[in-house]
């Protein structure tokens, strides 16, 4: 029993020749520009959050490598379960930026609006892991001939709905794909002290199942273990688990200081591995990547987030919606606590 | 028409609505091959093969989650958990995702999942085997619980909740499960969800029950027949019937609510709420609640005290009527 | 004396029971190097050691189930559920073993087990974030639930309950951990568990409530100086200080309960039932409740809507008065 | 990573001489002894079920091995915690079977007699285990130099908890053994659909410790691997998952009909390897065991068994301690639903 490391791009850009996915320039080209707009919108989220006008948010910064790379091994007909950090995969998965936004101010109603296959966010840890292994099950049943991405924490592997999740993908050979971003931390609890084995990746194999560790900051590394798991689950080889190992380079939240648990060396350490950056270079090397190349695209990125905060904040809720979708039909209890708030209203606006 | 007792009308309904609709999956610990600690889904495995009736591991939480997933992508799971007493492990997933996926959603996605469970005492069984625990289910916003007390009842029920496009939680009253048979139609028929049931006309005292306790206060009446008593099977939990309460209510003025679960915040608390909310005026006597002590249900030895019996619920009726 | 506010008053208690009792010890996700993502429990691990303050993985039921382990074997750990939404994952743990230890081994053993959550709404909070949950606890046989409104209280039912010999479950009104501050003795005092406290005396209304609702019933009261108003603070929620209510309805004869938590079975439910057993005599009008909706707590944009505020509980004070 | 296996005695009673443990044989004899006595009380017990003066109950027959062997590994001292077939544990521990008995028949009382160190029955599957780390862990935090043993079956490595409490087990290190008496079905779920995973014991790899699988039916082989886990345990060296292979000779429970769901063949087969059988040869092969001395043993064991059975059908549960216990002091609402319950039986005693 064991477990394999796979890494194509190093932190300086050079690649592996021997192990490089076939893709396009085109599609390199889009790669980098995903990665871009994350750190865009994740930055812009940042900024909005501190001038009170978000909820607590979550960065993704230094997750685009597993988030891009992943996403865009997937099918536009392939399930995405995300935990609550995935940023970078709605964004590539084509969820309209101002529909992330309006969910990270606080309106459900953003959900509204999910394209198909993309479920919404999951604020409990490790409780979508199950959902995906459903949906998967649900598929094979139905001889679909997709699979089911579901993100994870390094955290979320302590959770008795990781496990319970696990074995029936192992015990039903669901053609799930578990993506764990591990970025060492949960909140505060570095990565050792969250559980005693030696890789995350290992805990695959009390599932009877392949678990492989992947350099999370390499965006073609997460992409190829990504495509390759994927394609052996819809040819029927069952479930894996993928270990991105990777960093969170911001706070947990806007609402965490982790300069209380955390030494700023080590975070300068992880910078230099920065998943974007290692990209540009590796572009820079094909030759697409220039300054000015850089400099549209920062633009052209720029434009489209403050756009889609321009649209998300002129959203406004609708109070209706709180009753309305908790039934597929009102219930007359709830009907009538509508109308009681309702009138509350109306009482208090005439005085 | 056959007369079964209501495991065969629950096995009756999961065969024919897993024959009408291919989405109905079965799942749960024991349910196929074995065909169900107490033969609910026996012969289902047979005739719909190991991907529609699924044997899983044990693992409640797992179970009901993975089944959420099955849900929200076209397929619609009837799902058992063993005893209720384990389902305990199961409220995460109900509260925190099947009951709020339609509303989180705004719509995108619904979740059309039974949990069925055989709940309830009386049987002398082990411990966490003869518990009643609807209030946990009752209390999250966006499930709905169903209760049913007779074999016809528990068919066109379970049909109405695989039906339905919202999660359903299925409590059977595994003390009534072979208890007596009746006429129970072949084919296709549904009774409604949020519909209870008159099962007698009265004008002195109103006795609201569900599940296993309809025949307690079925026998409770017998030995009051002094006393006009209105008979009600709410059979379904959440949502309440509030009209078929209030106007029996408004009628009698007086009730007595019976449930095996524990007092404090059993459903009885809120249906006292209730009438005193809707019917106030008209009660003319506390409302009187018979229902399992504040305490963990007891070892069969001791079992008989803290059930509610035919004589505990009569001396209520009594007092009631003579308030 | 200082002044404090609610997370330094529960934090001086921590530190002060850690110091005095070797037995007691802290544990919970962040609760250690962070210091709790409230900063409740800041300062602990750094005096007493990680032996005793505990950062334990990210599994509820792992942190309550391994407590259990602890509490049984001579320990007395204080757990903290680092936002009540995740506390769902708890109840399995708690209800077929905490609750029940004492019971079912006849007091042989017992389980001296504090579990912290801090709970509820008004904070802008995401998802799962702003929830009340206390029927979920308050309906387990076995256990008690603490719920404080100001720091003075908070200090003194923490200290009651770690002292506690069976299982509490302590809520934290998140919304009022930084609200204000008042005087909170250094050493020792305790607020006795199951002790209400009458915070105006009235005669026309008795309000109840506790926790967050506290501020907002005083609010309320604002708006209605016309209306002599008797407010309660029940500070315990299980068991319920049932003399404090009735002495208070039998007085006023007229009520109205106030909470965050949905209305179907929140706690409200069950007063009303209380008062309907024990005061109906009393009453005049029908208790009233201000509550949640039986709807998952929104998300922030729509939150205010769905809480009770001061005007809708002035405007329940008035109708009842009125009634 | 891997996985050992342990055997002593082969199913023959031959001793692989290497192993043997050294024992006298003053303690074997009560190594045979408690196993001839646990299997005569399982058939008692089952006896009275099917006369209806007993709950459902779940045989131990074939478990003898792995329960004996491993509960004479224990000190008095270390903590012990069972799940529901541990019959033979609790006989082996001390526990007097007039109490184990009286349990059975559906009293709570029982567990009012439990000696020091014996945890209450679990009934709901795997929530034991966490109770197991929190007493090592306990007892490491107070420096007491115990351990703690938890049973449980096959089934249970699929919950939640066993998940949970494993992995805070590694974490912390604590002093725990986990006997899982991997008995092949979970009611009627063969081993194989439970996991996916070749054994139950590389489960303990995603958790950063040591699994081993032993012979269950090998009374001398439990016994080793349990004593060496104990010790590493005290030492410091953390947390020991032990597999016992074997096999549930009788039904699930007495509920339960095992030929819905396995093949008489099998049942047979592993008759064979009947760990009193094999502890009987072994007893013979050195001149311990004739058929005299059988005699007299079973003859001992049955009149201690019936006269545990009469006790207990004498002993009459007491009303009261419904409320008692609930919480150290009687709360004034559980004192008025007592006092109404009496006031009821009062009445209806009357007429
Ligand atoms: C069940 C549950 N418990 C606690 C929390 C609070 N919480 C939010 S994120 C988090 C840490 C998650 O760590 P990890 O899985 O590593 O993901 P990361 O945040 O590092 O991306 C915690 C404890 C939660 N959301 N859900
Ligand atoms: C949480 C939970 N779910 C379901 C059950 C019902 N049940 C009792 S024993 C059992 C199978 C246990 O299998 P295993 O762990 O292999 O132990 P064995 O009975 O084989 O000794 C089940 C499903 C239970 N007691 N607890
Ligand atoms: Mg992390
Ligand atoms: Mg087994």
């Amino acid at each position: 029993m064991s477990v394999d490391w796979l890494q194509v791009l190093d932190a300086e850009g050079n690649v592996d020749k021997s192990l490089e996915p076939a893709l396009d320039n085109k599609t390199l080209e889009k790669f980098y520009r995903t990665m871009v707009l994350t750190r865009l919108f994740d930055d812009k989220a940042l900024k909005l959050q501190r001038q009170g006008r978000m909820l607590t948010f979550g960065s993704c910064l230094g997750h685009e490598g597993c988030q891009i790379g992943s996403a865009f091994a997937l099918e536009p007909d392939d399930w995405f379960f995300p935990y609550f950090r995935e940023h970078g995969v709605q964004i590539a998965r084509g969820i309209p930026m101002k529909f992330i936004y309006i969910y990270w101010m606080g309106s459900e109603d953003a959900n509204m609006n999910l394209p198909p296959k993309n479920f919404t966010v999951a604020i409990p840890v490790a409780t979508q892991i199950p959902h995906a292994v459903g949906a998967a099950w649900a598929a094979k049943i139905r001889k679909q001939n997709i699979a089911v991405a579901v993100y994870l924490g390094d955290g979320a592997t302590s959770e008795g709905d990781f496990h319970e999740g696990m074995n029936f993908a192992g015990v039903f050979k669901t053609p799930t794909v578990f993506i764990c971003e591990n970025n060492q931390y949960a909140i505060s609890l570095p990565r050792e002290k969250q559980t005693a084995s030696q890789t995350l990746a290992q805990k695959a194999l009390a599932y009877g199942f392949e678990g492989i560790q992947v350099d999370g900051n390499d965006a073609l590394a997460v992409y190829s273990a990504t495509k390759a798991a994927l394609q052996k689950a819809k040819s029927g080889g069952g479930p894996t688990l993928i270990e991105c190992f990777t960093y969170r380079l911001g706070a947990h939240t806007t609402s965490d200081d982790p300069t209380k648990y955390r030494q700023n060396a080590e975070v300068e350490e992880w910078r230099k591995k920065d998943p974007i950056k290692r990209f540009r270079l590796y572009l820079e090397k094909k030759g697409i990547w220039n300054q000015s190349y850089e400099d549209n695209l920062v633009k052209d990125c720029t434009a489209e987030v403050e756009k889609a905060v321009e649209e998300a904040e002129a959203y406004a809720p609708v109070v209706e919606n709180m009753f309305k979708y908790v039934y597929a039909e009102i219930t007359p209890g709830l009907k009538e606590q509508m109308d009681e708030l309702q009138s509350f209203i109306a009482k208090r606006k005439e005085g | 028409m056959a007369k079964l007792n209501m495991v065969q009308a629950i096995n009756l309904a999961l065969h024919e609505e897993m024959e009408k609709d291919p989405s109905v999956v079965v799942m749960g610990e024991d349910v196929g091959v074995d065909g169900g600690v107490f033969r609910v889904t026996e012969g289902l495995l047979n005739k719909f093969g190991s991907d529609r009736v699924i044997d899983t591991p044990l693992a409640e939480s797992g179970i009901v989650g993975t089944a959420i997933g099955m849900a929200v992508s076209g397929l619609k799971p009837v799902a058992e958990i063993q005893f209720e007493g384990f389902s305990y492990m199961t409220i995460d997933q109900l509260a925190t995702h099947a009951s709020r996926i339609r509303y989180r959603s705004r719509g995108t996605y619904h979740c059309p999942l039974v949990v069925r469970m055989p709940y309830g005492g009386g049987v002398r069984a082990l411990e966490h085997h003869s518990e009643a625990v609807a209030t946990f289910y009752i209390h999250i916003p966006g499930l709905k619980v169903v209760i049913p007390s007779t074999p016809y009842d528990a068919k066109g029920l379970l049909l109405s909740s695989i039906r339905d496009p919202d999660p359903v939680i299925f409590f059977e009253p595994k003390r009534l499960y072979r208890a007596f048979r009746e006429e129970v139609p072949e084919g296709d028929y549904t009774v409604p969800l949020g519909e209870g049931k008159k099962l007698t006309e009265g004008n002195d005292v109103t006795v609201i029950c569900w599940g296993a306790m309809v025949k307690v206060c079925q026998e409770a009446i017998e030995k009051v027949r002094d006393i006009s008593v209105e008979l009600i099977d709410l059979r379904t939990l959440s949502p309440l019937d509030e009209n078929l309460i209030m106007d029996s209510v408004r009628k009698t003025g007086r009730c007595v609510v019976v449930h095996e679960e524990p007092r404090t915040l059993g459903l009885g608390a809120e249906i006292i709420a209730r009438i005193n909310e809707k019917a106030f005026l008209s009660l003319e006597a506390p409302v009187k609640r018979v229902t399992g002590y504040d305490i963990p249900v007891p070892l069969p030895k001791l079992e008989d005290y803290y059930l509610p019996d035919p004589e505990k619920v009569a001396q209520a009726i009594r007092e009631t009527a003579g308030f």
